[in-house]
């Protein structure tokens, strides 16, 4: 075990994948020599990259015996639909590329890629082709980045067929779960989020560690109601189950982690212990993953629950630039506290 | 026609026959096509290749077969055939059957052979290109010597995920040839009507890539511009850019029934002079390589061919309904039920 | 009143608007000498229509005089994310366009438009701009499009602050409302549907009749169940209700025609008085636009519901091409009926 | 510097004598936002345009003011300054108060001033170009005489979106000047390491567009290009690409700290010889414009002014928390509440 911040098991894992196997690439804006904007891939460059214009060169044989070990991080110019699409069809010959999405605000250019493309390529072909591509990059907003840059978009990609997408919460899962996508055949959306870089955890340095997807965790174990979430608001419920602890309201935290494939099995299981549960997303509130999350709830548990199941979600706005007005919009722990004790 | 080399051939004889024999064959089936369509025994959105077929018999008899990328729209059918994947297959697919390319997910829009490299059949106008650029990515990645040819219309070279495409093969010095199949309508919209300047082969320039306009109506000169082009790139020399002067003698697709609407007869006729099959007739019975009693028997013949594989394509199964669920994952399933 | 075409019926409100106002202005694709590829714009061009070319030359005296009436049918080339983004600027300056979506599919190429662009501006202008934009179009699967032409797309505008959505089930209302859309100051997504374009019901003549947002309609009154839906699924709902009226179930059936705003109160007041409902949507089944409609009744009806809260959505696959496949994928009448019998 | 017309001036010393305190103003302005960036007193992405001032001052002060349209990306505070907004409203907006042009709700990178025809500040790179297309096209359907300038970076000229306004403002001939700041950086990433053909101008070629590459360094050869252009477009010449050369003195943004990763000091420091304010310095000291002296008083007279703008501005209330469900749409309410 060591213990480390999610930026570092992020950067972990796609440097053991990349070192494992000589198929794995990975192209974005400015991660090379600028190391990232979120300074995710400090250190890829150096180790792996090259210039775009030594693709003038054709490998070397050394090059090639190294295992291709040099130029596999590529900068790309600000083009997001041809950044995917240049990684599917890399894919589609069986390499395995990375996109780092700057924010994953940015990945709404590149849709058409990733949902018609990417997403559609094994139904398509009946088969013939396996499309084993990583788009990873934050999601959710940061600190007043304002309407266009603070988007959560993994309820979008939880909808389309095709596509895997996960959002951990810890260190650990983070890596685990990664290595998992980078390994796995079909297009996988890892979300991350800027509030979650700096925040540190115990990882295990197995490198063959891999989390399956589709299984979500309970973090912290309770017995009136269910807090559940996933990415950064798994950290909001655990802030808000210690608030309620303090009023005699003992509540499990449940993260989701997985949203495709979604782990009902776990959540409904905790929803019938407590009865009770209440859906966080930062997403907007209305059409957000949560709703999904809900209805399910709401459909399969009818008889096991004693209040309706509330949700707490980002406000219907777009997001706004000064900070005392973003805050308002980005759910926090007073925000969960209030949905529980409306449950009544 | 800048810098293209004048036509010449090397072909024998009998490889002279064998691409009329395609030639012949691929028009055939694209008629037989749009039959199926009026019949209802193909749906949705069906484009066939009428007076285009250098385009795919040319360029693709040039290319190292099952080594070089190849990748285009949901004008594929020409395509698919040289390249090699079973008529039988093919029709299946366009005919919605189990036996089918894509077991009948795919249609006519979405033929794909990965086994011969042949990477589609693509529907959304202008989407591919990119995906065309990561299959020069690759093979330039792992030091490869393919050529990855990427096909689009008129209609599609103003789309700017294009564009990007370009400006990155530019930037890697990626070898691929981007093939601007200019037929002159994107759908109903002629190319004045849709592209600021019609010359596409312009679009290059921009992106330090060489770039040139042909005509594409000539078989063999199609063939010798080609294979200068793919040796080129194939030797290190860059991306292309190839403005491939064509015409769509038929409608956009099956459904498009009214082409007088955007278009007049008569403009038709002018292209109609120069069908490509008709020019290689006319090579080949100059130059004493066929005789026309030997022509019009290969053209029956290939008629009567096509008719057989209607007849036995027709005889094939659709997909069993449980099979809507196979291939949405390599790994597993997705939640069924409504 | 007169009886015509859905197709008519959104025809009609393009030209009544035209009429009454030249800053009401449409560009699409194919959609002047080509009529559109569903004919919705047949005779526009001939009415209102341009050579693009002639855009060279400045509009004449007379031209102004006859309130510009030409140059306001615009082909445009295949370009999605542009043609929306000229739209909307052109909508900055108070012109009022219309882009007709060849299908709403496409305008996944153009959601980065639609949605940072577009659907924000009255927020991050603070209030100084407005974009009266119409997009329209046909949503949801035709007749073997296949997996990249079939998309629903409408839960996905629903879920974001700015926009507004509607997706009509009948000729008059799609008049009514398309009206209601050119005339409205802010962004709306206008959702037709191939299979309605056929389809006859009578409409008034009146060209003042405009359609207010956010207003539900009853259009089956019914005792023991609520069948919810829009588009092309209301009419599905009331076939299923006839079969189920058979059995002795009287179904209630609701047309939410309104995504964004939604009229809460009518679905609320419908599942009260039935006690059941049903949510019908062509979307693929998981995290579509019935999830969010679900989770609410769930939340808000949480007392008046003797069942959980049923789902018919499409199936979570990429649309096959083989018409058996195919209409496996679209939830009709009998899919409708199993589920209300599941409800027990 | 192709087509670039040797530079001249007819403007008058009092005029010469605003454009330098507009130089020295926006100089400061800049200067003290990225110290509100540090102070914690604005957040989020902001960028200055420190280096790049003739590109404002040079370019708007040749347009007919409140009557052209003119948008821009995220780099904007110049544009809103130039085109007469008022200062305090642009610092109240970056600081995030109730008082900004927006209410506090766009800051530094969503500035707009609708009522001078200013439309912004924007965020996503290359998506505003299609919106500046969409202004030239209203003008135009109108039958006004109005330019559309639209800024855009080099980095942006690569976006797919950029080239699908390119064709459209081509085919439809619209009155529209795109500006190609090219400060050779996109980011962190060099010209070279992001575009085919570092020789940005090209792109117009493929459009029947104009297209020209000018300095942009020296304020009045700015102005005069810029004039010339303006007039030729307003003519009806048809839409102009310019590739406007100028230099990013600062790191991209207030928070890039580490310019040193992807360029060299001596690099900055050859571009730091042509600062745009040292040449018109030297211009206005060569010609007897204006003294040494007056020119640091008025430099000492734009820092104290700038100053007590901050103050004052420092005073404005923050929005208020209901505020944030104001502007969604303009007749409704969103649904409130989490
Ligand atoms: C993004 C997108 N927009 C619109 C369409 C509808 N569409 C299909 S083909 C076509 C015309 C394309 O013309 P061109 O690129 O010249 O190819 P051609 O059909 O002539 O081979 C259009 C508009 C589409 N498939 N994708
Ligand atoms: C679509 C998109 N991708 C990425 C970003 C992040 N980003 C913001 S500015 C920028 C660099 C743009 O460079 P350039 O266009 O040259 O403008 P400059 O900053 O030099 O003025 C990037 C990558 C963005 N805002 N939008
Ligand atoms: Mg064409
Ligand atoms: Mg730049």
């Amino acid at each position: 075990m060591a213990t480390m911040t999610y930026r570092d098991a992020v950067r972990l894992a796609i440097t053991e994948e990349m070192d494992r196997n000589k198929d794995v690439f990975i192209l974005g804006e400015d991660i090379g020599k600028y190391k990232g904007t979120f300074r995710v891939t400090d250190g890829l460059y150096e180790r792996y990259g090259v210039e775009p214009g030594d693709w003038l060169i054709p490998p070397s044989e050394e090059e090639n015996v190294r295992d291709g070990v040099a130029r596999r991080v590529v900068d790309t110019p600000i083009t997001e639909p041809a950044m995917v699409g240049f990684a599917t069809g890399m894919a589609m010959t069986g390499l395995r590329p990375i996109v780092e999405m700057m924010t994953m605000s940015f990945s709404i250019l590149a849709l058409d890629q990733i949902i018609n493309h990417a997403a559609k390529i094994h139904y398509m072909t009946g088969g013939q082709a396996t499309c084993p591509l990583v788009i990873r990059g934050p999601g959710g907003a940061a600190n007043q980045l304002s309407a266009q840059h603070s988007h959560s978009m993994e309820g979008w990609f939880a909808h389309v067929p095709g596509l895997k997408v996960v959002a951990p919460s810890f260190p650990e899962d983070a890596k685990g779960m990664l290595k998992q996508a980078i390994r796995d055949d079909n297009p996988v959306i890892f979300t991350e989020n800027p509030g979650l870089y700096a925040m540190k955890g115990e990882v295990t340095e197995d490198p063959d560690f891999l989390i399956p997807f589709g299984k979500a965790k309970v973090v912290r174990e309770g017995k009136d109601l269910s807090l559940i979430g996933y990415s950064r608001m798994t950290h909001v419920n655990l802030k808000a189950a210690e608030l309620l602890s303090q009023e005699g309201i003992d509540a499990e935290v449940v993260d989701v982690r997985s949203l495709l494939p979604l782990d009902t099995e776990t959540i409904y299981n905790s929803v019938r212990k407590t009865h009770r549960a209440v859906v966080v997303y930062e997403d907007w509130r209305s059409g957000g993953f949560g709703a999904e999350i809900a209805a399910r709830i709401g459909e399969d548990c009818f008889d096991d629950l004693d209040a309706p199941v509330g949700r707490v979600g980002g406000l219907n706005v777009p997001m706004p630039y000064a900070r005392v007005l973003e805050l308002q919009c980005i759910p926090n722990e007073n925000d969960v506290v209030d949905a529980v004790k409306k449950l009544r | 026609m800048p810098k293209s080399a004048p036509a010449k051939t090397t072909y024998t004889p009998s490889e002279l026959e064998h691409f009329y024999r395609q030639m012949v064959y691929l028009r055939h089936f694209e008629e037989k096509c749009n039959f199926c369509f009026r019949q209802g025994k193909a749906g949705g959105y069906l484009h066939v290749y009428i007076g285009m077929e250098p385009l795919a018999i040319g360029w693709l008899n040039c290319i190292r077969k099952d080594w070089d990328y190849v990748i285009t729209a949901y004008r594929d059918h020409g395509h698919a055939y040289v390249l090699g994947t079973p008529v039988h297959e093919i029709l299946a697919e366009i005919m919605g059957r189990k036996t089918g390319t894509s077991k009948g997910k795919g249609g006519s829009m979405h033929l794909y052979d990965i086994k011969r490299n042949f990477f589609g059949g693509w529907g959304i106008v202008g989407g591919h290109t990119a995906l065309g650029g990561g299959l020069a990515m690759a093979a330039k990645y792992r030091g490869e010597d393919r050529v990855t040819l990427c096909y689009l219309g008129d209609g599609a070279s103003n789309a700017g995920v294009f564009f990007e495409t370009l400006n990155m093969a530019g930037l890697y010095k990626l070898p691929i040839i981007f093939i601007i199949e200019n037929n002159r309508y994107a759908m109903g919209t002629a190319l004045e009507r849709h592209a600021a300047d019609p010359e596409l082969y312009k679009r290059g320039y921009p992106f330090d890539m060489k770039h040139v306009r042909v005509d594409t109506m000539d078989l063999l000169q199609t063939m010798s511009d080609a294979q200068r082009i793919i040796d080129d790139v194939r030797g290190g020399g860059g991306p292309y850019l190839v403005e491939a002067m064509t015409y769509r003698f038929s409608g956009h697709g099956a459904a498009d029934h009214e082409r007088h609407l955007y278009r007049d007869r008569s403009e038709e006729e002018q292209y109609e002079k120069r069908d490509p099959i008709k020019l290689f007739e006319e090579y080949l019975d100059k130059n004493k390589i066929m005789t026309r009693e030997k022509m019009e028997a290969i053209d029956e013949e290939a008629q009567n061919q096509v008719e057989q594989l209607y007849e036995a394509v027709d005889k094939e199964p659709f997909p069993d309904p449980q099979e809507v669920y196979d291939d949405v994952y390599s790994d597993m399933n997705p939640e069924m039920g409504h």
